[in-house]
């Protein structure tokens, strides 16, 4: 059996309530639900994923839900995982419990989630620290897919609309 | 009384000319050690012009002015006390230890002025400059006491004048060590590394002068170019034996040359560990220099 | 000339008089307008010359890339992404690429792979080189900075002959590279300049690295332990001054790495110089694996995939699904995870700088205690780029 | 007193002859400053050089893309600088907006916040051109016709409003008061 497998059945024997499976070599993938993802990153890092390499926000608009995916990365078995939860994408039900005292660096991928996409993370007390965004969009949440981007852009920098045009068509 | 004061404006037209191609000459060297070809040998003087004539001017106070013109007048004089071929006006005067007092006093006034701007970069290059300049006296002290004790006399230019009667001094053992301590010492009167703490560009944004703009940066440009002057003639009276206008000026190229080749190719020190370094090998050196020269 | 009391009256108009924090502190803004940070801004709270709190402070580059990236088709976005990292470029183009080639199920020729394994390789080397500069600049040995800047320009004439630019070269594209190797000049080029840096290691060893004052600035400064690394996601050469045999080119191999031979220089003191001394020995093994890879010869063949896909681009579509893809940069580990929803534009991009790591963080940590001096050069050796924080 | 304006040309040549920079580096093109400042290109031949303290400085390169968050510390920057100064933008992004053009958060025309003398235009501009760039302005100051910070002293109103669009009222001071209370904070 390949190292990937066994690690999957070792992760799932204790977290029963995870789906998982192995994406391709070196690539693992758990689906968990997100009131139980502090006790599922536990369990990861006793099984030698030390290091967490990003938490990345999706935002499914059609599902009216975010997708928030904990990267880890183990160094013993050169082993990717994805931890995959979905939680509804409304600016008051998108809250989340810290894992910032499992893996502290969460603690800026957090931050950088709060500021793009408006995800709470409670416990996290640097949540309200200004980040990368400027005052002007702090609580925009930019990076929401119905942010309207465009229309923001030309009103805050008053430029022409000569730029709308089909962007449908490009040619490289 | 009119000659005296002619004889006294054409040392300063020729210091500072002088000082200006010390420091074009040091931006050119370096540039050759970095393969470059670096700028004109007038530069510092465009620079200086330049900052002459910009059109505004912020000034923080009475003692942001006035710093600048002590720092000026101080190295002026001290450049009248030391012994320059056959023409200088007050070299009888000219104790050891008023001229090294002297040619320290600048470093002040440029503190008080930068103190008064109340930026607190220029605050960290004063605590550092200050801290420098109690660092350099120890080993400064003992230079000149060897020198002193060696020749029997606090007075620049009968040093010379013995000098030219016994061979150059770093030709006898005891004031070798002393130029050796005293040149280090210069590494941090020039400014160059890795001794130059104060300005550090990488770290504190060049710290004391952090503020100086305009008017006042090109008065400090004068004052430094002076004070390359008057640091490396002095240097080059004491240790290399003076002589004429023209050996002297080959003197001093030459002690120029260490310093800018020494400040290629070291890193900064931080200031606790130069103020460690000063108060260990150069003290030590300088020190024997003097115990050996008082046998 | 306005006097030094209207200026404060002035102030205390505005509200804007100088307030002291608590007791015998101040507060010092360290950047952007500094020196020793490119673009990027750290408060810093001071006692005397000691740093007694630290914020960083990203953001002044931030332009939104991951959501731009969303509105420009698959291709495009090579030329935006790759202006993630400015010091080696080549990073964000190939795990971009490496993605979208998973994605698509392409299997990239040899000899596309190996010109996307040498560009990796002179990108890293290029970096390194860059680092060097910056390190000495903030040292204070300006010889070696320049002297690394002057090599650099050997590879930048390189990479402009093989990609038409200098620094952005937009070259690694999904499914190979973007042209052939211009000629089997270009080649012997390469390897004269692998040569070339190699026996001019000697002079950074002497003026930089072997020297007793830098060894004296950076030892036991920013001292970091292995828990505390691998806790705080730190990774690439920080990671291994900490004494963590860790590479990607080892643990995920790409590309041609598998073939190479090569090693991992590991430090165990954590400190600023050790994670110097491992850069400078990284860029050792650079020049040997570019050594090799010049003596294995580029393989014949294509130098992208034939796909029919590819004959119309601007309704070029990639089928749905996600994949991640990461490299060695020189910075750490650099990954991209690309989301496509089977459209002709990506669902979502994002990339991972390893800076957001070792820039926030860890950086805030390490400065605690430290003296004013010692912040430029923690800074350096964390290899801080701030561009791939702010995205 | 001595007319000064009889020694003008010997002030502009002197001028054009000794450019220092702001060391700030505000964009991807920072990355071509280090190549111009060594060997291959040298601008120290011209009597540029960087400077780490506005106060000195004349020459102010744009070196790239702006975003609002870097304007404001460009215009204080600017503001330090003594007269007479200059500003180089540097890249098509301070132009147009360049490949940021729809970016929410790049600005789109620097010249409508700092006046710009010199534009370079490209992505990157090669040190090629930006040394053609610097040329360009050296022949301006010679002539005089160089006078953006004239234009910023006579037209202070329009810039400040323009500023004032962008980031709100009062923005310099709360920028100097921001972190505070997260520096005060245990």
């Amino acid at each position: 059996m390949a190292k990937e497998e066994v690690i999957v059945q070792k992760v799932l024997e204790k977290a029963p309530y995870a789906e998982g499976k192995v994406k391709r070599e070196r690539r693992i993938e758990f689906k968990v639900p997100a009131d139980r993802i502090r006790e599922f990153l536990m369990i990861m890092k006793e099984n030698n994923f030390e290091s967490m390499m990003q938490i990345t926000v999706v935002d499914w608009l059609k599902d009216g839900e975010f997708e928030l995916v904990y990267q880890l990365w183990s160094y013993t078995y050169a082993v990717h995982a994805f931890v995959k939860t979905r939680i509804p994408r409304d600016l008051d039900k998108a809250r989340m419990p810290t894992v910032k005292d499992i893996y502290p660096v969460a603690e800026t991928y957090e931050r950088d989630a709060h500021d793009f996409y408006g995800v709470y993370f409670e416990g996290n007390e640097k949540m309200e620290m200004p980040w990368i965004l400027d005052d002007a969009e702090q609580g925009l949440f930019p990076h929401r897919k119905d942010f309207d981007w465009l229309g923001y852009t030309k009103r805050k920098y008053k430029i022409l609309d000569r730029f709308d045009e089909d962007k449908d068509n490009y040619v490289i | 009384m009119l000659e005296i004061a002619l004889r006294a404006f054409l040392i300063l037209i020729y210091a500072t000319f002088v000082g200006f191609m010390f420091m074009g000459i040091i931006r050119i060297v370096t540039a050759r050690i970095h393969r470059r070809v670096g700028p004109p040998i007038y530069q510092p003087i465009l620079d200086t012009i330049k900052l002459l004539s910009k059109k505004s001017n912020i000034t923080h106070g009475l003692i942001y002015d006035f710093g600048i013109i002590y720092a000026l007048g101080a190295t002026i004089l001290a450049l009248m006390f030391i012994p320059l071929g056959n023409i200088s006006i007050l070299r009888a005067y000219g104790d050891l230890i008023l001229i090294t007092f002297l040619l320290e006093i600048p470093m002040l006034g440029i503190m008080f002025a930068a103190m008064s701007s109340g930026n607190p970069w220029a605050g960290l290059g004063a605590q550092r400059a200050l801290l420098t300049l109690l660092a350099i006296q120890v080993p400064l002290g003992f230079a000149i006491i060897a020198l002193a004790q060696f020749y029997g006399t606090f007075s620049t230019y009968e040093i010379v004048m013995a000098q030219q009667a016994g061979g150059w001094s770093i030709f006898h053992l005891p004031l070798f060590l002393a130029a050796i301590a005293y040149d280090i010492v210069l590494q941090a009167m020039f400014g160059k590394e890795p001794f130059d703490i104060m300005i550090a560009p990488g770290e504190i944004s060049l710290g004391p002068m952090v503020e100086f703009g305009g008017k006042h940066m090109g008065m400090l440009q004068i004052q430094h170019a002076i004070a390359l002057f008057a640091e490396t003639l002095f240097f080059a009276n004491i240790f290399l034996g003076g002589g004429s206008i023209l050996v002297l000026l080959i003197k001093q190229v030459a002690v120029l040359m260490i310093a800018i080749f020494i400040g290629a190719i070291f890193p900064r020190f931080t200031i606790d560990q130069a103020a460690k370094f000063y108060w260990k090998w150069p003290t030590i050196i300088a020190a024997l220099g003097a115990i050996l020269a008082s046998l | 000339m306005v006097s030094q009391s209207e200026l404060v009256k002035e102030a205390r108009e505005n509200g804007m008089e100088l307030l002291p924090l608590d007791k015998d502190t101040y507060e010092l803004f360290f950047g952007p307008q500094h020196m020793a940070t490119e673009n990027f801004s750290i408060i810093l709270k001071m006692d005397g010359h000691r740093v007694v709190k630290a914020i960083a402070n990203p953001g002044f580059l931030h332009r939104g890339f991951e959501k731009l990236a969303e509105f420009r088709p698959w291709y495009t976005n090579i030329a935006l992404l790759l202006r993630i990292c400015v010091p080696e470029p080549d990073v964000p183009e190939a795990i971009y690429s490496m993605a979208v080639d998973e994605l698509m199920g392409w299997e990239v020729p040899e000899r596309a792979q190996w010109i996307r394994t040498v560009v990796l390789e002179m990108a890293r080397v290029s970096s390194y080189l860059f680092w060097t500069m910056g390190l000495g600049f903030k040292l204070g040995v300006y010889t070696a900075g320049q002297w690394a800047a002057a090599y650099r320009e050997r590879l930048m004439a390189l990479f402009e002959e093989l990609t038409g630019a200098r620094v952005y070269h937009i070259y690694t594209i999904p499914g190979g590279v973007r042209r052939d190797i211009p000629s089997d000049k270009w080649l012997r080029q390469l390897k004269d300049t692998v040569e070339y840096i190699k026996d001019k290691l000697k002079d950074f060893d002497n003026v930089l690295f072997e020297n007793y004052i830098t060894h004296r600035r950076m030892e036991g400064i920013g001292v970091m332990d292995k828990k505390f690394a691998l806790d705080e996601g730190v990774t690439g050469p920080n990671l291994r001054a900490t004494g963590v045999a860790a590479d990607v080119r080892k643990l995920d191999p790409y590309l041609f790495y598998p073939e190479l031979d090569f090693e991992i220089p590991v430090l165990k003191e954590g400190d600023a110089l050790a994670r110097a001394l491992v850069r400078r020995f990284e860029l050792e093994q650079d020049l040997y694996i570019l050594e090799q890879l010049l003596e294995m010869g580029p393989p014949s063949g294509a130098y992208k995939v034939q796909d029919p896909r590819l004959k119309a681009l601007p309704r070029f579509k990639v089928p749905a699904g996600e994949a991640y893809a990461h490299v060695e940069a020189t910075m750490g580990d650099f990954g991209a995870y690309v989301v496509s929803d089977g459209g002709s534009k990506p669902y979502r991009v994002q990339i991972r700088g390893p800076s957001i790591a070792h820039g926030i963080r860890v950086l805030e940590q390490l400065l605690v205690g430290a003296r004013i001096a010692d912040v430029p050069v923690i800074l350096m050796s964390l290899g801080n780029c701030p561009p791939d924080i702010d995205r | 007193m001595v007319d000064w304006r009889l020694f003008e040309p010997l002030f502009n040549y002197a001028r054009k002859k000794s450019l220092w920079i702001v060391a700030f580096c505000t964009g991807c093109g920072g990355i071509e400053m280090p190549p111009l400042m060594t060997s291959r290109y040298d601008l120290e031949r011209f009597g540029m050089m960087p400077n780490p303290a506005p106060r000195m400085a004349d020459l102010f390169l744009i070196t790239g893309y702006v975003t609002p968050k870097t304007l404001k510390r460009i215009i204080i920057t600017y503001e330090l600088q003594p007269d007479p100064k200059y500003v180089l933008a540097h890249g098509s992004c301070p132009l147009n907006g360049g490949i940021y053009w729809d970016s929410y958060n790049a600005i789109k025309h620097l010249d409508r916040y700092i006046p710009v003398d010199v534009a370079i235009a490209g992505c990157m501009p090669r040190p090629e051109a930006v040394m053609d760039g610097i040329k360009k302005i050296m022949e301006m100051i010679e002539n005089g016709t160089a006078d953006g910070w004239k234009r910023y002293k006579e037209n202070y109103e329009w810039y400040k409003k323009n500023q004032d669009e962008l980031f709100g009222e009062g923005w310099r001071e709360k920028e100097a008061r921001r972190w505070i209370p997260w520096l005060k904070k245990k």
